[in-house]
């Protein structure tokens, strides 16, 4: 369970990790994504996805981080500031895709990385949006 | 085994495809069509809340209680019948026959609500169906 | 050979009367081998016929993109091709052909791949094109052994004279060019080790793709006729002449039969080879059937 | 000439190609039409095959709640096989969007684009079920004449 | 010069619709570009409309082929949320009902494959062997494909007779031992198409992230069913298989493997499963607000399941679903580069792939 801990020193967070529901989730009150995706690569662990929600029309989006640390599953919980957040497509190759999806879903801007349409969403905006003022 | 033995093995042991208009058994479990006993269905509702693709529909009126069901968009998943708590839907056990004008496995039953209250929940009966099932299977 | 005793030979025995037919029980032949080994039933007896009844019957419309007059020439020549071929097999007949049928022959069978080649390059989709790069690659790599293992029976006897090849006894050597054609076969027929140039995973149906209706009808005939063709170009080299003529006609019948059964079986028990491993495969082998033939070939010259 | 309309209309019984398409189907029902091929089912046996290219088929076999992406697919495909030709819905998908009635994706039951001749029934309905209705779908394409007067969508 | 070549839509050595634009000089390819959306049914929208008990029937709906892994894992992740234990034999039966369907997964993906290599023959075979299993699966649960075994806080159908279960599956494993796998990995032209084609070295496939018997195959020992073991897994004792060539062939043992591995477990299942009630909790589903995430191993990887439920009412408010095929996708691109043209479809089908997983 070090492992854990070192985890949370090396990004200097005060929070703690919190065991709930067969996971590990740490919701950071400032989070930086970058450095969050550069320690866990040098962990070994493993990008699984990133989740973005929004429960409340014109909410700020909600976005968890998912990593697998050899079967443990550790969820990282920001929000996007103004729509914005920074891609870490440069250091995580796999996160390539679900960045460009969530981009067509929910129009959060990924900073920093060129944009093809990933589904094939050409006709429509901005693709389906989830967020709850389209629908 | 290489492939040569699987072939010569193949032709001692004959084909295993059935003749065309004959067809493998279904067990008792397949889930077909949705068939209802109307007579002690109160009209709670339940199937239609349960059912995930908007099959089954109930209307309320007047002391009329209608009950419709539409094959093409049923996706034969037996939510409605596990849920129903009188146990009155039943699914076919044979697959249901190919048809040719859409709408044509539609089954809808409408029966006055007087005679649900007047009647205890007696053995069921044979069920009227007065929607149009398609023909016989052809074979 | 009057033109009596040819058009005889065209249109009536070794030619198109039989040689229909036979095409159509050749590919019902090879469907049902294939099918029976894989423990299915396979298709009904007549199903070439109806498959080729069917496609005439299809009403494909004229778009210029698609059925230009070239296009639809190309299957029209590949069955003449098949048939030409044919007919100047040594079998019923009055027997005594012109020296150097043997080489027409050849020209003849080479004609339907060359069509196939030019059929998938007009028809304008780069799948067809695909198809013929293929087929052309795959066709030279397996014309090497096919032709040397011709030459090498040929010049042993000393003949290019078919009637007289189809007489004289057997030698090892030309067992061993017919072994050669053998190996040919499953390439020119593009059966499952090869079926590179029509792979339906990987191209669609190669230089086929944009045909319908009656151009893909023929051009399963033709392919059916080179069935035919090269079944019974190897049996008359390997069979033995009898006094009876029925008999020729049976004996080639059975022997073409199992030509046909032995290589459905190899479709059946094989994958699909990639073009460059059959061509590099064909190589390999044509070389070493090339020297033994040719060496062999000329001792017997030097010798007598 | 009555003769070669009846030998005619008997082949193309005998030998109905299909060509399959998805169009936006969860594969369960494209699963099992590959089921027919294999020998249990063999559909050989009808002399059924399953075509690689538009072109050479004559019944166009379609699966799936047509998706707003596959739509303009769909229609050019119907155009490339030729008359005459039958078209069959595999499944509750293109008879009714199934369960995926209401999504904004998807474009309705498939009548709305294309005619129809035969639906089979079920989710996936199972392979001897497909067969049936391809050997229905057979029986009418070969009444059908050979200069087909273009249907409109829905009849 | 170099050209386009489009394995379109729709194309005879793809099951589903998607693009795969090869960038070929010859008959190489340079590069490779995928299109995927066009089975994209909108399923995350749609289920944010759905009750709890209707939200499982549409996630069954998400694949074809491996429709119980969605329902295993959204029931699970409604359970953990709503804090409810199922009985035990009802997680024996889940186990038992995950395994039979990576049987005729990849049975299933044996017979595509030898489609594809050209080798009609062990597709016949395959196909043949699997339909034994389709049976055993009609029988437990009345429809070949959709289950429609799993409840939240347990399942619909108990499992009556064991007994012919086991019978099956040693026909299966006789079957697979004697025919299937011995032809699969010595067959010259069957070598000859899977030895040293698509590869993917063990830094591509760490760097990539790719889940299930892909990483597998090219050295990654991870697997969910041991490392977080959910439903009965804890109980059952199995190894996992692991290949470092990470090649066409590698990937074709790992999965044989695996099946082996899965009559295993099925045996274990099967002997040791407890004669206990099956049908779980009676009383109305109460889910209160909060979010959870599940994770199973699927035939093709890892799938994992986000929900998020307000407490108030009986619609979830988001449900996320990450299959492994959108993990293994992004792969094919590094494997086709430098490969021939004749192995692009073969290489693509190796990862197992199910685009209406991956497009929702």
């Amino acid at each position: 369970m070090n492992e854990l801990e070192q985890i949370a020193s090396s990004l200097g967070l005060p929070e703690t990790w919190e065991e709930r529901n067969g996971s590990w989730w740490m919701a950071p009150a400032s989070l930086d994504v970058r450095v969050m995706a550069a320690v866990l690569r040098s962990h070994e662990a493993r990008f699984v996805t990133l989740t973005a929600m929004q429960l409340l029309p014109d909410e700020r989006i909600r976005i968890d981080y998912h990593w697998d640390l050899d079967g443990r599953l550790l969820t990282f919980t920001t929000f996007a500031v103004e729509n914005r957040v920074p891609s870490i497509v440069d250091l995580c190759e796999a996160a390539d895709w679900v960045e460009r999806e969530t981009h067509e879903n929910f129009s959060v801007e990924f900073t920093g990385r060129p944009y093809e349409p990933l589904l094939l969403r050409t006709g429509d905006a901005s693709g389906l949006q989830l967020r709850k003022e389209r629908s | 085994m290489n492939v040569w033995a699987l072939l010569m093995d193949n032709l001692r042991r004959g084909t295993v495809t059935l003749r065309f208009p004959s067809r493998p058994p279904t067990c008792n479990r397949y889930r077909g069509l949705v068939q209802i006993n109307t007579e002690p269905c109160k009209c709670c509702g339940i199937c239609a809340l349960v059912c995930t693709s908007a099959a089954i529909t109930m209307k309320k009126g007047d002391g009329k209680y209608e009950w419709n069901y539409d094959a093409g968009q049923c996706t034969f998943c037996g939510r409605c019948v596990d849920s129903c708590a009188l146990k009155l839907l039943t699914m076919d056990s044979t697959p249901p026959p190919a048809y040719e004008t859409s709408g044509a496995l539609k089954q809808s039953h409408t029966w006055s609500a007087k005679s649900v209250a007047a009647k205890p929940a007696s053995a069921p009966n044979t069920t009227s169906t007065e929607g149009k099932v398609s023909e016989e299977v052809p074979r | 050979m009057n033109l009596t005793i040819a058009f005889f030979r065209l249109l009536l025995f070794p030619g198109l009367l039989f040689a229909v037919p036979a095409a159509w029980f050749f590919l019902w032949t090879e469907r049902k081998t294939v099918a029976l080994m894989q423990r299915r039933i396979g298709p009904p007896f007549l199903q070439p016929f109806f498959d080729f009844m069917k496609l005439m019957g299809k009403r494909v419309p004229r778009q210029p993109g698609i059925t230009g007059a070239l296009m639809s020439a190309w299957p029209v020549f590949a069955v003449a091709a098949s048939i030409g071929a044919l007919s100047l097999l040594p079998i019923f007949p009055l027997r005594n052909g012109f020296p150097g049928d043997l080489i027409l022959l050849l020209a003849l069978l080479e004609l339907p791949s060359f069509f196939y080649i030019a059929a998938g390059f007009t028809s304008r989709s780069l799948f067809g094109e695909i198809g013929s790069a293929r087929e052309a690659v795959l066709s030279i790599s397996y014309n090497v052994v096919f032709l040397i293992a011709v030459i090498a029976i040929a010049v042993s006897q000393h003949t290019f004279r078919l009637e007289e090849l189809a007489q004289s006894s057997g030698s090892l050597l030309r067992w061993i060019g017919i072994l050669a054609i053998l190996v040919c076969i499953p390439a020119k027929l593009h059966l499952n080790p090869f079926s590179v140039a029509n792979a339906e995973q990987e191209i669609y149906a190669g230089p086929m793709t944009e045909y319908a209706g009656a151009g893909l009808a023929l051009w399963d005939l033709s392919h059916g006729l080179e069935w035919v063709a090269m079944t019974g170009l190897v049996a008359s080299l390997a069979l033995p002449r009898t006094s009876h003529w029925w008999l020729d006609i049976g004996v080639f019948l059975i022997f073409s039969l199992s030509v046909v059964l032995l290589l459905s079986g190899l479709a059946a028990a094989t994958a699909r080879l990639t073009i460059d491993y059959s061509a590099r495969l064909y190589w390999r082998l044509g070389l070493i059937v090339a020297v033994l033939a040719v060496s062999t070939a000329l001792l017997a010259r030097l010798k007598l | 000439m009555n003769l070669w309309r009846r030998l005619l209309c008997l082949c193309r019984r005998r030998s109905p190609w299909l060509f399959h398409m998805n169009a936006g189907s969860c594969n369960g029902c494209d699963i099992e039409l590959v089921a027919c091929l294999t020998p249990r089912y063999d559909v050989e046996q009808l002399g059924i095959q399953i075509q690689g290219s538009p072109r050479h088929a004559d019944i166009l076999c379609i699966s799936g709640p047509v998706t707003h992406y596959t739509l303009n697919a769909i229609r050019t495909v119907y155009g490339q096989v030729y008359e005459p030709k039958a078209v069959v819905a595999i499944g509750s998908c293109p008879a009714s969007t199934n369960v995926f009635i209401g999504s904004p994706v998807v474009e309705g039951p498939l009548e709305k684009h294309i005619p129809v001749d035969v639906y089979v029934p079920g989710c996936p309905p199972r392979p001897d079920a497909l067969i049936e209705g391809i050997a229905k779908a057979a029986k009418i394409l070969s009444d059908r004449r050979r200069k087909q007067a273009e249907r409109k969508p829905g009849q | 010069m170099s050209y386009r070549v489009p394995i379109g839509p729709y194309h005879p050595a793809l099951e589903e619709p998607y693009k795969l634009d090869l960038v070929c000089e010859g008959e190489t390819v340079r590069d490779a570009d995928l299109h995927i959306g066009f089975n994209f049914r909108g399923i995350e929208y749609l289920a944010e409309r759905r009750n709890y008990a209707q939200l499982i029937a549409l996630m069954e709906r998400v694949c074809g082929i491996c429709s119980n892994v969605h329902t295993l894992s959204i029931c699970q992740a409604i359970e953990r949320l709503a804090g409810i234990v199922p009985p035990e034999r009802a997680l024996y039966i889940r186990v038992v009902m995950a395994e039979l369907e990576r049987l005729h997964s990849h049975i299933l993906w044996a017979g595509i494959a030898g489609k594809v290599m050209g080798f009609k023959t062990m597709f016949m075979t395959s196909f043949e062997l699997r339909e034994n299993i389709m049976d055993a699966l009609e029988a437990i649960s009345g429809n070949r494909v959709n289950y429609a075994m799993n409840r939240v806080g347990g399942v619909n159908r108990d499992i009556e007779d064991p007994a012919a279960l086991l019978h099956m599956i040693d026909g299966i494993e006789l079957a697979l031992n004697r025919s299937i796998i011995p032809i699969f990995t010595k067959n010259h032209t069957a070598l000859s198409r899977c030895v040293g084609v698509g590869v993917l070295t063990n830094e591509q496939a760490h760097s990539l992230a790719v889940v299930g018997p892909t990483a597998r195959a090219s050295g990654i020992s991870q697997d969910i069913r041991r490392a977080a073991p959910y439903a009965a897994y804890d109980r059952m004792s199995f190894d996992v298989p692991v290949e470092t060539s990470g090649d066409v062939r590698a990937r074709l043992v790992v999965r044989a493997l695996e099946i082996l591995e899965s009559c295993k477990i099925l045996r274990q299942a099967l002997s040791t499963m407890p004669a206990a009630d099956w049908w779980g909790s009676k009383k109305k589903l109460k889910v209160p607000a909060g979010t959870v995430v599940s994770r199973i191993e699927g035939p093709r990887g890892e799938v994992l399941y986000s929900v998020t439920a307000d407490g108030a009412s009986d619609t979830p408010k988001r449900v996320r679903v990450r299959t492994p095929t959108y993990a293994n996708m992004p792969a094919i691109r590094t494997m086709l580069r430098g490969a021939r043209l004749a192995d692009a479809p073969l290489i693509q089908a190796s990862i197992d792939p199910c685009y209406s997983c991956t497009d929702r």
